[in-house]
């Protein structure tokens, strides 16, 4: 099997390309970033409307493409290129990974609204004294009457001062660390007892510490029952992990070639400074380490849209090994474009926040490296094929 | 090495740390416990530098006839070590550290009695003007004209990268005063007060959001020819004079292991997978225990050198470029593993908790508020005051003879 | 990927596990352990050479014409695979993969009807005359000369680091006919019988004990004419033709998960502090784990630059020289980690255990006959065929545009 | 204080280098390596009587020159600038250092012989169970009558096929890795039930694995009862890794050194390849690795001399750092020779045989890694200073 992109994927590509070199250039990019809310609804609807890409991920019957983790990691990878700001990770990578797997009715609904562009998400799993682990939680969900009541603290929730909806990972029992009790439920960011702390994170993404302080959540509300939310959790985490993996390609693929392009245009000692070999093999390398990132995420995504068995540890090893190259490369990148590199200015110290904040995002590559080893121990065979 | 100091110098620590204890407020702690930029910003700089200079303390390196305490090498880095460990404000050195040796080589005596008090009390705030857009690493192609007008220089052109220039009241800087001959033949060293008529100042601000450097823009600029420090012409040799001690006052060792033992503070009280902190983490103790141990090599090189320096061996000349290599890279690992030790929490956007005038909380834990700025500022430091790569260049030369 | 193979594929690879389950022997397999050189030492590649070309499948690569299998791509990757899988003998391959190609290419039908079957039944082994003393990486300075006398050259110089001219009964080798115009321009490829008068060879040992390399002189050999490929003065193109298998054939992760697994087998059996064998050691499962994954990332880049190279895309001329690198680096540091895993067990000596002629006993547990061995010889990888510096300068050029 | 050498110390340095620049040329060591018994006996006596450093570290009452570990940091740096296979480090550093702390009169009198050129020594105490542990014991000495009865097997036992006398690390009681019940024995290594396998190791120098099956052991061959030996092994392997780390300073001096000329030598595309600044930058990597190693190996020896309180956590730290380095900087030295690099006829490639041998002597990098940070934990400061 190849890994070419279909006729169709391609399109995709050229497309979304197309439409983000016109209309996200860095100077629009900067405004956007600048500006308030951080994000904008006018791109957001053109996604919707004129690329049609909210639904890339959704069953054609809930009014998306049908598209699988070949298609996502297409469209990543030009968001990545152009480093959109939009939370199209956290709505349809993520939280629609979450909710095209819950059978709740109110799934279907909230995802017809992500593929119409009124509906944006935010999945808040992450505690404070949970590193890495989704599966560490101390929120609780406390029957009281048909209904439930929400108490707890999620950390670093990206994308939640955007979202519409928050999809919340809770207790209903169990220990710490068990999968046992653990509950999906939809909330309103804006009901009684949810209190945000927003902010930017370091590449200018929104984020936010929420409280949920005896929060009502009415049955309706629980999209999934303990005894399948674990695995639905498991499922859209890897398909975001894949899809951070892929948007890193394409910030890699930039970082490159932004810094081949600085370094022919920069002169010192008569000459351009892409003509030093200690620089032109420095480049070599980040190129080395960019292409192996993108098979890597290439591997994850086949995976992935294979349901292969491997799928899991396929892609704890694409994000170990991307999240370690976005800092090398991305650091190799700020080192060659020099004094330049450290400000705010040129595009490449926007790429090398991003690529900093995604080694982190969903787990570092020690956490990686860990999953990857104990997922290793599962499999039958460990070679590279 | 454990020096086994004497009693005098156990004296000497008492005295500092009694000193910093007094002085070293809780106000002040605070202040600087929230500064991730290269230098302490402006005005906690002036108000520490006047601390120490009411004390005698603000110039440990300088001669006792212009100011300096009259410390022995061992008291001077006691004083080092103790301001490190209790955290004090980085201050910037463009005028004690840089100016003044060479002023007190090549100034006449009317610019020493002149700029050395001044400096010495912070009634003087320096920036430097080396860099220019076109000249980087490659210092000596720079282009900024001073052309000879009666009693004046007339400089025009622009200097970048000038830290600290929107607090500064001087400025030293390269002009070129000839074409003749090679790019180094033609230079001249000129200070200037910044309030100049034709100097202007263009914020730069870096990727962290701060504003510390700044490019400066010379507008048919007069500089009295009083202000030139040597000769006409000869500045390049009074410019590598200065770049000696940019890239080698102080030790490295403590102002790294202070960055170590924050580090392990984040380590002692993050969360890990199977192990009760990440401190216990078998994995990241090691990356630690790598760390401490180049620091330790570092440091014991530093020291070796110094040695080998007074013998006047020609490894001595290749000193100040290994440290400023190893010093840089090796704060740039720390800086990098104290960011991935906060997990999610080295996400977040500190600003609005750094610096002097912030006022909000800290997102997540409070150790969390500076680590990703300190990275993100840090990645300066292998490229100012002569990139690694650069430096590698002299230590091929001199340390390599190729 | 886990490709999912087609029924023919899985009956295909019953096929090579069977026919290696007969003739990889019990004695073959025996000998084959002890080998730690690059290639399987004369005698035993002689062997296995003729068990392969019995069974017609000494030439995977080969088009049918020429007696290949007609084997899928896919097909080929199996057979690979099992053999790596059965650790069969590695086999030179100056002949069958570099020579071949160009005889294919560039010989007239006469050369192509002497040498292609001779090379197919292992009648001919070739080495190669490339590198000279002062020629390495910049090949075409090359200076061994052939001087035209009627229908023969008349051959002078020196060729070097030639790999197994001891057992070798051919050369095929680059000359230079002219010193007019660059020195890519004067170049021409022959191949000559090792018995031809003139030709005599100095072993050289490598640092691991081993003779796989030599230097070869030539003292006015004559070559008939009808022994050049490709017309006179244009060798180069012939031989840049060739390097291109040089760094392409095959994948590299097969060869690579065989020495990963042949370290776990090691690090289950060793021990180690705090845990119950290195294997469960956490460190060194992370360095493992950490390996694994550049297999991976090697292997799936392969894969994904095939098909760019079909596009036509510029970077597919890069695959190559990307591979070369990578793959010898990546093996060099899983040969660095599985010496490392033996612990003291590393430093014995083992030559009286390694080869074909070995008859000593392993110092040590038997797995620790090779690693250390095949991680001195391995230091070579980097170095012949190009170094990675000659890699990377490719690269900047072809895939970065440098 | 300054790290200077004292001026008898330079003298030291002077002469020994002096000598062996005379004596100890590279072909002169070949014809040594190739002969048999792999050390040369001439050489030796001249330790012994020319040079006087065979008593370099032993008290002048036993006929020595009283050095401490500082002396002995001078000799190894040009025993190992020299590449000496001569068995000083085993015979007088280790072996040595074990018989100076020992009480029984069977210790003074062997280092007499030591001094006078005509005893050489091994220390038997590594186990092939053992990985780096000295602890590891599983050797057993009975007693029976008033002698003890020897049985176990030593693995990788350097210098034992030219030692005229073995110390064997023994138990006569406790578990596996207990530091009670260790004794030291001196062993005749022809005495009845001594079987040596002898070898070469990889950097051309002589070691043995040996069975020890029922060897008689008399009261007064006991050198160390259980209450001192594991004291006494512990400070004896401390100044022995200090030793190497000192030898491997000299050798990683040579490297780099060797690599600069060759590259100067070495003319590719027209140039000297010492002209590539990726060759420059890479030798500069270099340097400096070996100038820090230098640095560490001062500061054990410093610390050994002083009876520091954390001298064997410096010797580990020593340790780590300079493993890493012979590793590092002895693959740079084979690349930058190119082919030439991999062959037996240059030193370079004695020397990073040699390098990569003291790697794993005395445990790897990694073991002293772990010694590290289970010596820092004691350690009231962890600062650099």
């Amino acid at each position: 099997m190849s890994l070419d992109l279909t006729e169709q994927q391609t399109l995709l590509r050229d497309s979304v390309g197309r439409f983000l070199s016109d209309r996200y250039s860095f100077e629009a990019r900067r405004q956007i970033l600048n500006g308030d809310p951080g994000w904008s609804p006018t791109i957001w609807r053109a996604f919707a409307e004129e690329l049609g890409i909210l639904g890339a991920a959704f069953a054609e019957s809930a009014g998306g493409l049908g598209g699988d983790a070949l298609d996502t990691m297409v469209l990543m990878e030009e968001l990545g290129r152009a480093l959109v700001l939009e939370p199209f990770l956290e709505t349809v990578v993520l939280g629609g990974g979450l909710l095209k797997r819950c059978a709740a009715p109110l799934a279907t609904e909230t995802i017809r609204g992500i593929v119409e562009g009124h509906t944006r998400l935010a999945f808040a799993y992450s505690e404070p004294q949970a590193r890495y682990r989704w599966d560490d939680i101390l929120t609780q969900a406390r029957p009281e009457g048909a209904a439930q009541v929400l108490r707890g603290r999620k950390s670093v929730v990206f994308g939640a001062p955007a979202a519409t909806h928050l999809i919340v990972s809770a207790r209903t029992g169990g220990g710490r660390h068990d999968h046992e009790g653990v509950v999906l439920v939809l909330v309103d960011p804006k009901a009684p007892g949810v209190s945000l702390r927003s902010y930017r994170t370091l590449d200018g993404r929104l984020a936010a510490d929420i409280d949920f302080h005896d929060v009502r959540i009415p049955p309706e509300a629980v999209l999934a029952t303990s005894e399948v939310a674990p695995g639905i959790i498991e499922a859209a985490l890897d398909e975001a992990t894949a899809a951070v993996c892929a948007e890193a390609a394409g910030i890699l693929d930039r970082l490159v070639s932004d810094t081949v392009a600085y370094t022919k245009e920069r002169r010192q000692f008569g000459a351009p400074i892409a003509s030093f070999q200690v620089l032109q093999h420095r480049m070599v390398n980040m190129f080395v380490k960019a292409q192996q990132s993108a098979a890597m995420s290439h591997m994850a995504a086949l995976k992935l849209a294979e349901a292969a068995a491997d799928g899991a540890r396929s892609v704890a090893a694409a994000k170990a090994y991307v999240g370690e190259a976005c800092r090398e490369v991305g650091q190799s990148a700020i080192q060659l474009h020099g004094a330049m590199g450290v400000t705010d200015e040129l595009a490449v110290s926007h790429y090398f926040k991003r690529a900093i904040a995604i080694e982190t995002q969903f787990g570092s590559a020690e956490h990686h490296l860990n999953r990857f080893q104990q997922l290793s121990l599962g499999m039958a065979s460990k070679t590279a094929a | 090495m454990a020096l086994r100091s004497s009693d005098d110098d156990e004296a000497f620590r008492d005295e500092v740390r009694a000193f910093l204890e007094a002085k070293f407020t809780p106000e002040l702690r605070a202040l600087t416990a929230r500064q991730a930029g290269v230098f302490a910003d402006g005005d906690l700089a002036r108000r520490w530098h006047r601390i120490l200079f009411e004390r005698g303390w603000i110039a440990p390196a300088w001669p006792t006839e212009y100011g300096g305490p009259g410390w022995t090498p061992r008291q001077g880095a006691i004083f080092q070590e103790e301001c490190a460990r209790a955290g004090t404000p980085r201050l910037p050195g463009m005028g004690l550290s840089l100016c003044a040796p060479v002023i007190m080589r090549y100034g006449t005596d009317a610019q020493k009695a002149f700029f050395l008090p001044r400096m010495l009390s912070g009634e003087h705030y320096w920036c430097q003007g080396y860099s220019e857009p076109q000249s980087g690493s490659d210092l000596a192609s720079l282009q900024t004209r001073a052309v000879r007008d009666g009693d004046d220089y007339v400089v025009s052109g622009s200097k970048i990268w000038t830290t600290h220039a929107q607090f500064a009241n001087w400025i030293f800087l390269l002009v070129r005063t000839s074409t003749e001959g090679k790019p180094q033949a033609g230079i001249s060293f000129l200070v200037s007060p910044m309030d100049a008529p034709g100097i202007s100042v263009r914020p730069i601000i870096s990727m962290s959001g701060e504003h510390e450097v700044n490019q400066v823009f010379f507008d048919n600029v007069r500089v009295p020819v009083a202000n030139r420090m040597g000769a006409e012409n000869e500045g390049w040799t009074v410019a590598k004079y200065l770049l000696e001690f940019e890239r080698g006052g102080g030790s490295s060792g403590v102002p790294l292991s202070v960055a170590l033992e924050r580090l392990v503070d984040i380590a002692r009280n993050q969360p890990a997978d199977g192990a009760a902190s990440l401190y216990e983490d078998p994995v990241f103790r090691r990356d630690l225990a790598r760390l401490e141990i180049e620091v330790m090599a570092l440091a014991w090189t530093e020291r070796r050198l110094a040695g080998r320096r007074r013998d006047g061996e020609s490894i001595g000349n290749a000193a100040a470029s290994l440290k400023k290599l190893c010093a840089s890279e090796l704060g740039q690992k720390i800086e990098d593993l104290s960011m991935r030790a906060l997990g999610l929490y080295a996400l977040p956007d500190q600003r609005g908790a750094l610096g002097t005038g912030a006022n909000e909380s800290p997102i997540g834990p409070e150790y969390a508020v500076t680590p990703t700025a300190r990275f993100l500022n840090g990645r300066a430091s292998t490229i100012f005051g002569g990139s690694s790569e650069v430096q590698r260049n002299i230590l091929a030369r001199v340390a390599l003879g190729l």
